[in-house]
């Protein structure tokens, strides 16, 4: 058996690892999704992005 | 004729959260690389553990998030279910933060058992502890797949807060029921650990400092999880307004 | 919310006692379940005969999936969940009516289980009283369960899959339990099986209320 | 007089997709009210939003004096809806089923047998299982639900579908019956002829709305309350009574 100082490092690099990937890896993915969402909400240009939008939407801006 | 419809969920200020989530992002970035360089090369190995101790910067703390996000889930879904505070956003957060939590509790799982298998020399053990956690991960996976059934967003929104409450309240009955069953765990210096005599110095700084990090940045990713949970929903409702006008126009 | 109760569980029996379903179906495939695990096990009877209650409250649960499923096609059928709704029953009544009609199938499986278990798998059955309110606290907590889950995934299309996703997890705290208590009534496992009452009591009584308040509005969406 | 259904632009969502969108009606009590219109238009989803089991999301739902956009369920024991599906156990017998339909909904056991005696639902009828009826049969069992519960408002949708030509008659006597004893009806068909026999007034439904380019056409008068003049804010219709072809 190694010595378990030197052992340690496989282990701590799997756990270290692991934890990295699904954190990184489920990061990677919410940013992908924010940024097409927001792409598709890109409103009409005479309408500003994001802007505070009266909580009831009406027909009218309808075209 | 007016036709107003209800937009089904306010969209978050742009301002404040943005700016909010940018500070978070930025702090989570610079605490994860001051965590890997203190936990990686500044404290000293342990005389039992070896180099393993090192994960007492990760596991803890990912585990303490993971029980944090199932609980920001269950009080915003019994927020939504109390009619006076009912309202979309509640169920948008129950959602993010149910996602999040089951991601940091596989990372659980996952680091868990690894140190498990060199410190017990096994990958899994029917502790309490352990089996808590397998079980919130698979209730909580059928709550994921519960959002993501179609249908009425009210509806869903309800059907999903009621499990997520009934999966929260298996917490407490599970805690008690698998630690009457048996437990291995070492109590509770690897899960919080207060003023612990067992680690000091180094080992004890840089542990405190995981939960802290691990606490930005769970927060970080809860805000822009819960972002795009609210631009969908706001996706959604914008087509109901097109919808109409298309409908009307049916009809014409 | 009482008589709606009584009266719902009556129109669910009713169509148990017409239909059969549970005794021509669900019982022989509890039957074979055990059958199953015999097979499993290789007729090692000292290891059988130990196992035997875990076994017993395993079949139980997938005979719960089964009757909660059967109990919740009644409603799919022809706007029959539109009936329910349009009756404007209170939705504590519907809930306990159905946990009950389920509840009450339950027992007729257990009761034939037991016999089961204890010729298939020789288990030595001893304490009959912890045996029995073992099975009467585990049974509401199963119903209570199964039907709030079985009202949540009845209207979607996927429910076949969704029930046993959501129900099964969930119920696990009761199979442990039970069988603890089993066990220990078995003389098995020491320390006395009453601990284990306590904690399904504890569960039924949570899931009866939780049960009763949001079955109305679980019930009221597709 | 207080109108007993009253929509004021209602909108109501199947999911994504708006069944109703913007729904104006005017329903008055002892009314018999045709709702004709293409299929898909959203007639069965306006009967169902009266019955309060579609969720009215914008604009006003009124129903016997109760707001089903606040609470859709205040309303349902004192309604009746006859839909395409007749909502009956197919393992239990008839009289079964109409036994738990009627006492379900509030009513008294003592209404089921004249309902069975009226709708022709005598000898092995009674005892035999819901699944071996035709599906006329059906219907008239389903119809005797209704009549077993006598409903203030009558929410029928296709009601002569799938029944023979006597059974028609029936329906209509049982319909003028109703509103001769003050209940209100709302319907739903495309029976042309026999529906606008039976109706007092026709409103159009197209693209989940009512439509107001078509006024509504009035055919006779039903009897009951009813030439109390156009409705006060819709589009006024003609007040002259011509025979719709």
């Amino acid at each position: 058996m190694s010595s378990p100082v030197t052992a340690g490092w496989g282990y701590v690099a799997g756990g270290y690892g692991a934890i990295g990937a699904l954190v990184a890896g489920y990061v990677v993915s919410v940013l992908r999704r924010r940024r097409s969402l927001t792409r598709r909400l890109r409103p009409t240009p005479a309408e500003p992005a994001l802007d505070h939008r009266p909580s009831t939407a009406t027909v009218e801006e309808v075209p | 004729m007016t036709l107003t419809v209800p937009a089904l969920s306010k969209h978050p200020r742009r301002s404040l959260l943005d700016r909010a989530s940018f500070v978070l992002g930025v702090a989570s970035a610079v605490g994860v690389v001051a965590l890997l360089f203190l936990g990686l090369v500044v404290s000293p190995p342990a005389i039992l553990y070896g180099e393993t101790v090192r994960l007492i910067y990760v596991h803890p703390a990912v585990a303490t998030i993971t029980f944090v996000a199932f609980g920001v889930c269950a009080l915003a879904s019994l927020a939504y279910l109390w009619p006076r505070t009912r309202s979309p956003r509640w169920d948008h957060l129950a959602g993010a933060s149910a996602e999040v939590g089951v991601l940091f509790c596989a990372a659980t799982l996952v680091s868990g058992s690894i140190w498990g298998r060199y410190t017990w020399g096994v990958w899994w053990t029917w502790d309490a502890l352990l089996t808590l956690t397998l079980m919130l991960f698979v209730v909580f996976v059928g709550y994921l797949a519960l959002r993501r059934t179609g249908g009425d967003p009210v509806a869903r929104a309800k059907r999903c807060a009621v499990t997520a409450l009934l999966a929260f309240l298996l917490v407490p009955i599970d805690h008690y029921s698998t630690s009457w069953w048996n437990t291995l765990h070492q109590g509770n210096t690897v899960l919080r650990v207060g003023k612990s005599p067992l680690i000091e110095g180094w080992q004890l700084a840089t542990m405190l400092l995981s939960f802290l990090v691990f606490a930005v940045l769970f927060a970080w990713i809860l805000l822009r999880r819960f972002e795009v949970e609210s631009m969908e929903a706001r996706l959604e409702d914008e087509g109901y307004v097109w919808a109409i006008a298309e409908r009307r126009a049916e009809g014409r | 919310m009482w008589r709606d109760a009584l009266l719902v569980a009556g129109k669910d029996l009713r169509v148990e006692a017409r239909s059969r379903v549970t005794t021509n179906q669900v019982v022989p495939y509890a039957l074979l379940v055990l059958l199953l695990f015999g097979f499993a096990f290789d007729q090692d009877r000292p290891v059988l005969a130990a196992v035997g209650p875990g076994l017993f409250w395993v079949a139980v649960l997938l005979c719960c999936l089964l009757a909660v499923q059967r109990s919740f096609s009644l409603e799919s059928s022809d706007g029959a969940r539109d009936g329910l709704r349009l009756s404007g029953l209170d939705g504590g009544g519907v809930f306990l009516g159905k946990a009950a009609a389920i509840a009450v199938q339950l027992v007729v499986l257990e009761a034939v289980l037991a016999f089961g278990v204890v010729v298939l798998f020789g288990t030595h059955l001893a304490d009959p009283l912890l045996l029995v309110s073992t099975c009467v606290l585990a049974t509401a907590g199963l119903a209570a369960a199964g039907t709030v889950y079985g009202v949540m995934s009845a209207g979607l299309r996927v429910r076949e899959t969704l029930l046993p996703l959501l129900l099964l997890p969930v119920v696990a705290p009761v199979l442990l339990g039970a069988t603890q208590a089993w066990l220990a009534a078995a003389g098995v496992v020491a320390g006395s099986g009453w601990r284990w009452l306590s904690l399904l009591a504890a569960f039924a009584a949570i899931y009866l209320t939780l049960g009763v308040l949001a079955f109305g509005t679980l019930l009221e969406d597709v | 007089m207080e109108p007993v259904i009253r929509f004021r632009s209602a909108v109501a969502l199947v999911g994504p997709f708006p069944v109703l969108a913007g729904v104006d009606l005017d329903v008055y009590p002892s009314e018999i009210v045709l709702l004709e219109g293409a299929n898909g238009a959203g007639k069965t989803s306006i009967l169902r939003a009266c019955a309060g089991l579609l969720r009215v999301v914008a604009g006003e739902a009124r129903v016997l004096g109760r707001d089903l956009v606040a609470d859709p369920r205040s309303v349902r024991r004192r309604v009746g809806l006859l839909g395409h599906s007749t909502a009956l156990y197919d393992d239990l017998t008839v009289a079964d089923n109409l036994d738990f339909a009627v006492r379900a909904s509030g009513g008294e056991r003592s209404g089921v047998a004249p309902a069975m005696a009226r709708l022709g639902l005598t000898g092995r009828l009674p005892a035999s299982r819901v699944a071996s009826l035709s599906a006329g049969q059906r219907r008239r069992v389903a119809l005797a639900v209704l009549v077993a519960r006598d409903p203030e408002l009558w929410l029928l949708d296709e009601p002569h579908a799938g029944l023979d030509a006597d059974n028609r008659d029936l329906l209509d006597a049982l319909v003028t019956d109703a509103v001769g004893r003050g209940r209100t009806v709302l319907l739903a068909s495309h029976e042309r002829h026999r529906a606008h026999a039976l109706a007092g007034r026709i409103v159009t439904v197209a693209g989940g709305a009512t439509d107001p380019s078509v006024p509504d056409r009035r055919v006779r008068d039903a009897g009951g309350p009813l030439g109390f003049g156009p409705r006060s804010d819709a589009p006024g219709p003609e007040p002259g009574v011509s025979h719709v072809a």
